[in-house]
């Protein structure tokens, strides 16, 4: 199969930019998820690469071949929608097998195909029903059968697990997963899910805004965000981030801090060096960071909220009017305590004024 | 735009819709363009689409001549003024009182629910005609014969059917959650009906009003058994442009039609998005 | 208080009495009419005597009503009434014997001996007063009968020339008829009195729809002057059905008269050729001459509402010839006025003075004026009589012709069976004979289920 | 004395407004108003016809009327000329609610989309329902006349021939069917049109991703939304158009002969013509059965399709 | 303020009883999290505690005050609905404030309160707008604000984050749960994530088919699950849980295990102790295996998926046909790479066959 193309596309809705100027490739053994806040723009993007919402601009094309002016039934394209669009008047069996009559199947074959995704997708007691007789879970899971029952040119789907309970998704994700591993076509992913773009992508966009901030591995992303807001949206809990200014710099390396605190930072931290008086943010993940020493300390954090999360705590610090957190297995101080917070020198992410990295991608988190 | 999305078509569908709607349209505008006619004109085959258009026939709805050459009122603005208050009053009481029935109806089931929804609809089974005798004999004795109350009623039990039917389906239809919700905020139940029920349910109200004042404003035979000299309403005037001396008067049979047709026009017109909106959201779960 | 139909008559016996008339008796007596459109006048009013409503004191009503309403004691017997009243009686004989016969007594007594009894005799019982009287005659277009080119292909084809003057019509018969219906059919490309047609033009129509009485009222003519008849309920119980209604004659006369519809407009195939409508086409100019009733003359000659209004003459009906002599029997139209029987004594005085005047010889002549009729033989023996209006003369003349339907309260089922009977024959689907033995064989039954027939 | 302090709380006003407002009688309050007026206005003379269908009554006669059971229903049964009208009755019903059908489906679908004008269009075609059976009925008669008639002008264009639409039984049925339909078919369209709006666009672009052909999309999208709407002008339509009276009796008065006279013409003729008022009462409950089973149909269907749906 | 307490509390609806002699209590300034599977009976609970479902035994009571006769408006509980249940034709504004009326406060005090919520729910850009204009992350704020705007007898939350994002969530969390201290009233918040159970409550109580299976603190029901069912629904990734058998008794302890491996676990770890021959489960969160030595170990399990989570990874394990799940830290093995997977001792649950605890509660996990 052939690799799926989108180059500078936009969509204006009205006066409205939704998507502006994207550019992505998906290779046919790619799954893709795109990640990114409400309204950003995701849906509107997989809506024109399936053919159903014209591009403003720019064009999308299959294995170099520009579709754009091709309309979504030409185009053979598989999408799973946000909310189903599952035929009402028929029953699971019927929706599942509608997409194959424009595949021209034996009979045999199609049978075959229904089985399978039955059984991967556990719907094999519902098959009789009709949408309305089944729960949002099995709903969405039949708008997805619907999907890879097919052999397109590509696969999109749009917030495919959302409506799952815990334990179905993780499994249907790994079900899913397999399935497109087989099938070796391009697949776009839509999500809010972090867990479930880290765990089903083999790259993440980040999205906002119509635009993309960063394209990678999932661990790429998470490891190296690109800005402060992948850094941000990017694993759960939330990367702690905190106000700044660059101090200076001696031999050591790069002073960076706040009236309350102040740390050398070694010039190989930084890919860019900030200079004097510029301001920044520095991150860090609630895991990274403990009550036990650490190259880098906050002192005088006052806890105000411990939650339980299972196996661990997550502990919200006021440090100074800027808020922290911290994931520790070990017991939660008592609320108004004030703790040391100590953060790894490796786990610190630096980034510019404007939001942009300074830190270098090669420190291991 | 290389492709449209499915609800939108172009000036090309305009054109095709366009064309439809002027044939389909043509009998009225037939009866419309006859209202400016004199008879001969009406009458001419082949047809006149252009003549000297007359405003005869409106002056004579309204004013005639006498046999002593006086020009008198025909009284035809007491009709039209008849037709909207009765219309208007029995189309807002069925509306009013359709309206709790159908909420009680949908909220607080009674006992065989179904049985009184559905002898509530046989009541607009039969025949007019064949109920007259019965009706006109209730009608004598309670003395309610040519009075406005009595048509009023007559008519808000017609229309009292189709508002419970259609404003049912439309109270079936609401989020009740919204009402358990103001309920839980302190509300008394008649303040939940009046402050959230009722307003969700404004298209619906519309969709049943233009419904009921069609069939309440054309009615025809008991507004001709049941009114006087007083009560009566315009279709019984129109009927009086028919087998006079010359016939049919179609001139100011149609002066009249299209002076008539203007208001429920009107009124359709304006509540157009609400009637869409309202049918869509009364039936579809049926 | 009056329930009348919505039209011009009555209305100008409301617009008149708005203007004229005081209760002699000094009382506050108004004349209070309720109009109802035409089309619906016998449902109101039938529902509202049969609801027994009593909202009216006074009801015009058609004369085939009488014995219904009668027998349902609804209408006031007024004999006692004329009898103390001479005034009343002096009306009784002026007024037309054939009107009376028609418009006031039930039992049913046949004019002749109205005529015999001058008018009022204290055995016939008597019930209603002529409102507006009516009988139907001959409009033609005399651009045409009189066009010499045209009158000059009629003699050669025919032998005969076209009557032109209303006195030629005097003689003529129902085989003219035929034949004027024959030569004025033209197709649109003919020529018709020297100008080329752009669309068809008919010889004659006559009144043959289905609603209400329409080819009842046009076929009984035929039937009576054939020799035929109808069911007579003067003879009752004695008078037969069965080889009456479907004897030869009126078998020949139905015959006749279905023959004549080939030359009417093809309006006459649906059945639905009714007054109107022929008075419709006639104002268009698209018939040469038709045969309608009086009271459908005055918008022919009105230049606003018909084409042919200048060049319209009126003339006698034609008739057949049967002993030598023309028989133009036809059926009576227009409606008595009656009261009701629920009314106090007062109210019966009031409506009697109400009558009085409206039957005085001077609210009749500006009745007539008004383009109206009336039934007083004072009135058409006035020597401006014929002047009033062009029509005068023939409604005049053809008043002693007239008879009428029956009375009795089964009449209107066995005009509603009839009616289809001669519909079906009027549009193909039946011969005549078919027609009157299968309304023959349904009254029969009918009346001899009602005890009106041994 | 516990009895009296309750006693007086009901007969107070205000008491009473407590009684009348407690939420287990809210249910009836509410319900009486509407009851209270059907009964009075409609439901007593219903009855009251009703029980007349058992006696010999007729309007115009004073004999007292007679208890005659079930004789009107059984000679009304054993009435060929009564049978005949309900062949007619549902020649017409059926060709006329078909027409509506087909009719109104088409305008739906054209008026489905939005395009500019539509709001003007639609008013267009909506306005017939608007008019008065007195105006239909007096124009089409004239429409169908074969001299002063459009219909017959317009089809003698073509074959030089004047036009008698309602000659023929045939065509006299045609004639009243085809005004009725015109005259409906807006009241379906408005219905489908409704069902139309109502679907989701996503499901149409399913159908879109899924490559499904137009028909597959009508047939497994379009109409599963518009059926519920379909039965319900169906129910509607077919109760009205059983009692079409004036229609009937302004076009064609039942000709020619008796080839149009509908059902409710006849009963019409029977109470009021014939003055047989209780065999007209007999009639009406006859055909008040019909409808009733038609409607029990109806809601038997929709009632199947719900309990599919829960 | 006073408790909440429900007594025997039953619902039923037709034949099918939706809850089943409940017994509760919560303290006024106590949030119970009512956590469970969906269609278990919350919204039906908590519908009865509002006085919208009659109960069909039992009673519910404000402070020892039976108020199972009372209707909905005069019980002055504030609930936020499942389906937010927004007065479709009042603005935001208007559906903030509505409840009010009925509390009677003056201009001022209820111009503050809705500041005070608007802002705390970040609502203020959309006080002016209409409910089918706002996302529905915006909506189900409306809802929870008109709730907390309102000082009722007793607070009740359906569900009240289900559709907002990670970042605003955890957000909202923290806001809702600090109005709650100082309001002191006694809340119950049904949820189905457990993330957010184990957060906001502080207690849970975990249902199924209409019964209570378990109440008690988020760490005591996370630490310490009464049965099979508790222990598969709290904690995320899920824990693993495996059927084996009770293999006899010796000095040490209690030897179970399957056919494929068998351990010795003390007898001090058992609060009642297993047959010989019963059929037990047992169960390890994946946080607490590794593939590091550990006392229980799961001798050749082959990994069928490596889920990158952020930081961690979920590596999911085939041993001899039950899945056993790891999270790990450090890096994944190749698929189909066979390891030893290590159970810290401590970290092991045993249940009986019934799916009933056998291990006590004293061992921290
Ligand atoms: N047809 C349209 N007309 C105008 N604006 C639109 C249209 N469709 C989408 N938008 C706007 O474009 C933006 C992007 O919408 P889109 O549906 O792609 O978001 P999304 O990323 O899928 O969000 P979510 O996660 O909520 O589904 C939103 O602000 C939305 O309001
Ligand atoms: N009015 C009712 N009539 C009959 N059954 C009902 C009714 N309301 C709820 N149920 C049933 O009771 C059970 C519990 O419903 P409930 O709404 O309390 O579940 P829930 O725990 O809130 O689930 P969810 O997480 O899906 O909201 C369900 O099986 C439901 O089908
Ligand atoms: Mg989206
Ligand atoms: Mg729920």
């Amino acid at each position: 199969m052939s690799e799926l193309t989108l180059t500078k596309v936009s969509k204006q809705f009205g006066g409205f930019r939704a998507v502006e100027d994207i550019d992505l490739t998906v290779a046919p053994d790619e799954v893709l998820c795109l990640l990114g806040p409400s309204g950003c723009g995701k849906t509107t993007t997989l809506r024109m690469i399936a053919g159903l919402e014209s591009v403003s601009h720019g064009s999308v094309a299959f294995g170099g071949r520009d579709l754009s002016a091709l309309p979504a039934q030409d185009r053979n394209v598989a999408m799973a929608f946000q909310f189903y669009a599952l035929y009402p008047d028929l029953t699971v069996e019927e929706n599942l097998v509608f997409p194959l009559a424009a595949e021209g199947l034996d009979a045999r074959e199609r049978q075959a195909r229904l089985d399978h995704v039955a059984s991967v997708l556990q719907l094999g007691g519902v098959l009789q029903r009709r949408p309305h007789e089944l729960s949002e879970g099995e709903k969405q899971r039949v708008a997805v059968g619907r999907c890879i029952i097919r052999r397109p040119n590509a696969f999109l789907f749009d917030e495919p697990l959302s409506r799952l309970d815990v334990a179905l998704r993780e499994d249907m994700r790994g079900s899913i997963r397999r399935i497109l591993a087989t099938l070796n076509r391009p697949t776009v992913i839509v999500t809010h899910d972090q867990l479930e773009a880290m765990t089903m992508g083999d790259r993440i966009a980040v999205m906002r805004d119509g635009g993309i901030e960063q394209v990678g591995t999932p661990q790429d992303v998470f490891d190296y965000p690109d800005n402060t807001f992948v850094a941000g949206f990017i694993g759960t809990p939330q990367m702690t981030l905190l106000d700044g200014t660059c101090l200076g710099a001696d031999d050591g390396g790069i002073v960076i801090g706040t009236d309350h605190a102040r740390w050398t930072v070694p010039h190989a931290h930084f890919h860019r060096r900030p200079c004097k008086g510029d301001r920044l943010t520095f991150g860090f993940r609630p895991r990274a960071a403990s009550l036990e020493a650490g190259a880098l300390g906050l002192d005088g954090c006052r806890l105000v909220l411990s939650e339980h999360m299972g196996a661990e705590k997550l502990l919200h610090f006021d440090w100074h009017g800027q808020a922290v957190r911290v994931l520790t297995q070990s017991r939660a101080p008592e609320v108004d305590a004030l703790r040391r917070v100590g953060v790894d020198l490796r786990a610190l992410h630096v980034f510019d004024g404007d939001g942009r990295r300074l830190s270098v991608k090669g420190i291991p988190q | 735009m290389s492709f449209r999305k499915h609800n939108e078509g172009g000036w090309g569908q305009t054109l095709v819709s366009g064309l439809v709607a002027v044939i389909y349209f043509a009998p009225v505008f037939w009866m419309i363009l006859t209202a400016f006619k004199t008879r001969q004109d009406a009458l001419a085959i082949p047809p006149k689409l252009i003549f000297t258009p007359t405003l005869e026939n409106f002056r004579s709805v309204f004013v005639e001549v006498t046999s002593s050459g006086e020009v008198v009122s025909t009284g035809a603005w007491l009709y039209f003024a008849n037709s909207a208050f009765i219309a208007g009053a029995s189309v807002l009481l069925a509306l009013i009182i359709g309206t709790l029935a159908a909420y009680a109806f949908s909220r607080y089931p009674l006992k065989g629910n179904d049985t009184y929804l559905f002898i509530i609809l046989t009541t607009r089974m039969l025949p007019p005609i064949v109920v007259i005798i019965p009706i006109f004999l209730l009608f004598r004795i309670t003395g309610l014969s040519g009075t406005y109350i009595g048509i009023i009623l007559l008519y808000t039990s017609f229309n009292l059917p189709f508002s419970i039917w259609m404003m049912k389906s439309f109270f079936d239809d609401l989020d009740r959650e919204v009402e358990d919700s103001a309920r839980m905020d302190g509300s008394s139940d008649w303040a939940v009906f009046g402050r959230i029920v009722l307003p969700q349910v404004l298209a619906g109200l519309a969709a049943t009003l233009v419904f009921a004042l069609i069939l309440t404003w054309n009615e025809f035979i008991f507004a001709l058994l049941l009114t006087g000299p007083e009560t009566r309403t315009v279709p019984v005037a129109i009927a009086s442009t028919i087998g006079g001396s010359i016939g049919v008067d179609w001139g100011k049979l149609s002066a009249m039609i299209t002076l008539f047709l203007i208001p429920v026009f009107i009124v359709t017109f304006a509540l157009q998005n609400q009637l869409l909106r309202g049918v869509t959201f009364g039936t579809i779960r049926k | 208080r009056m329930a009348a139909p919505d039209w011009g008559p009555t209305r100008f016996m409301q617009d008149y009495a708005n203007e004229t008339y005081t209760a002699p008796s000094g009382n506050n007596v108004t004349l209070e009419i309720d109009f109802i459109p035409w089309a619906n006048f016998f449902d109101r009013v039938n529902a509202s005597l049969n609801s027994g409503e009593q909202k009216y004191q006074m009801i015009v009503s058609d004369s085939q009503w009488l014995g219904n309403f009668v027998e349902a004691g609804h209408f006031l017997k007024l004999n006692e009434y004329i009898e103390a009243d001479p005034e009343l009686q002096a009306i009784m004989q002026d007024v037309h014997p054939a009107l009376v016969a028609g418009f006031s007594t039930y039992p049913h007594v046949p004019a002749e001996e109205i005529e015999a009894a001058g008018g009022y005799a204290p055995d016939i019982s008597y019930y209603g007063f002529p409102q507006f009287p009516d009988a139907y005659f001959t409009y033609y277009r005399n651009d045409l009968f009189c066009d010499e080119a045209e009158n000059a292909a009629f003699e050669e084809q025919y032998g005969a020339p076209l009557p032109c003057e209303p006195a030629d019509w005097d003689d003529v018969t129902w085989e003219d008829w035929g034949n004027y219906g024959a030569f004025f059919t033209r197709t649109a490309g003919e020529t018709l009195a020297g100008e080329t047609l752009s669309e068809d033009v008919y010889g004659i129509a006559y009144q043959a729809g289905k609603p209400l009485d329409f080819s009842t009222m046009q076929i009984n003519a035929f039937l009576w002057q054939w020799g035929g008849g109808i069911w007579d309920e003067s003879n009752e119980p004695e008078a037969q059905v069965m080889g009456v209604v479907n004897s030869p004659e009126n078998i020949e006369a139905f015959e006749t008269y279905l023959s004549l519809l080939d030359y009417a407009p093809p309006i006459a195939q649906t059945g639905q050729m009714g007054i109107f409508e022929i008075q419709d086409l006639y104002m268009q100019g698209k018939i040469a001459a038709i045969i309608d009733w009086a009271a459908l003359a005055a918008p022919v000659v009105d230049p606003a509402t018909s084409s042919v209004a200048d060049v319209t003459s009126f003339a006698m009906m034609p008739g057949h010839m049967r002993d030598g002599e023309i028989d133009r029997s036809a059926n009576l139209g227009g409606q008595p006025f009656v009261l009701t029987s629920w009314n106090d004594e007062t109210v019966t005085r009031e409506a009697l003075d109400v009558v009085k005047w409206w039957l005085s010889e001077e609210t009749q002549i500006a009745a007539v004026k008004a383009g109206g009729q009336s039934g007083l033989q004072s009135v058409m023996n006035n020597p401006e009589y014929d002047s009033w209006s062009p029509w005068n003369e023939y409604f005049r003349r053809s008043l002693p012709w007239q008879k009428d339907l029956w009375h009795v309260p089964e009449m209107f089922e066995m005009l509603t069976q009839q009616q289809e009977e001669f519909d079906r024959a009027i549009t193909g689907q039946i011969s005549a004979e078919e027609a009157l033995n299968n309304v023959a064989e349904f009254q029969d039954e009918l009346l001899r289920d009602a005890g009106r027939l041994d | 004395m516990h009895l009296p302090a309750a006693f007086t709380a009901r007969t107070s006003g205000r008491g009473i407004l407590r009684w009348l407002n407690a939420p287990e009688r809210r249910g009836p309050l509410l319900v009486a108003p509407a009851i209270l007026t059907l009964l009075l206005v409609n439901i007593l003379p219903l009855l009251w016809s009703f029980g007349l269908s058992f006696f010999n009554y007729r309007a115009n006669r004073m004999a007292t009327p007679r208890f005659d059971g079930l004789e009107n229903y059984v000679d009304l049964l054993g009435d060929d000329r009564v049978w005949e009208r309900f062949v007619t009755t549902g020649l017409i019903v059926t060709g006329s609610v078909g027409l509506q059908l087909v009719v109104g489906f088409g305008l739906a679908m054209l008026f489905a989309r939005k395009f500019p004008l539509r709001r003007v269009l639609l008013m267009l075609v909506l306005t017939p329902m608007m008019l008065s059976f007195v105006s239909v009925g007096i124009f089409f008669k004239l429409f169908y006349d074969p001299t002063l008639g459009l219909l017959s002008w317009f089809v003698a264009m073509f074959t030089g021939e004047p036009f008698a639409i309602m000659a023929t039984p045939a065509g006299a049925i045609w004639a009243i069917v085809i005004a009725d339909a015109w005259m409906w078919s807006p009241f379906v369209m408005l219905l489908v049109l409704a069902g139309l709006v109502s679907v989701p666009d996503y499901l149409y672009e399913a159908a879109q991703v899924d490559r499904a052909s137009h028909w597959r999309r009508f047939k497994t999208i379009t109409f599963p939304y518009v059926k519920g709407l379909i039965l319900l002008a169906l129910l509607f339509r077919t109760i009205e158009t059983f009692k079409t009276f004036e229609l009937v009796y302004l076009i064609t008065a039942g000709g020619p002969g008796t080839a149009t006279e509908t059902i409710a013409v006849y009963a019409y003729r029977l109470g009021f013509q014939n003055f047989r008022t209780s065999e007209a009462s007999a009639m009406a409950y006859l055909i008040l059965f019909i409808v009733i089973v038609l409607t029990s149909l109806y809601l038997y269907l929709v009632k199947q399709r719900n309990s599919e749906e829960v």
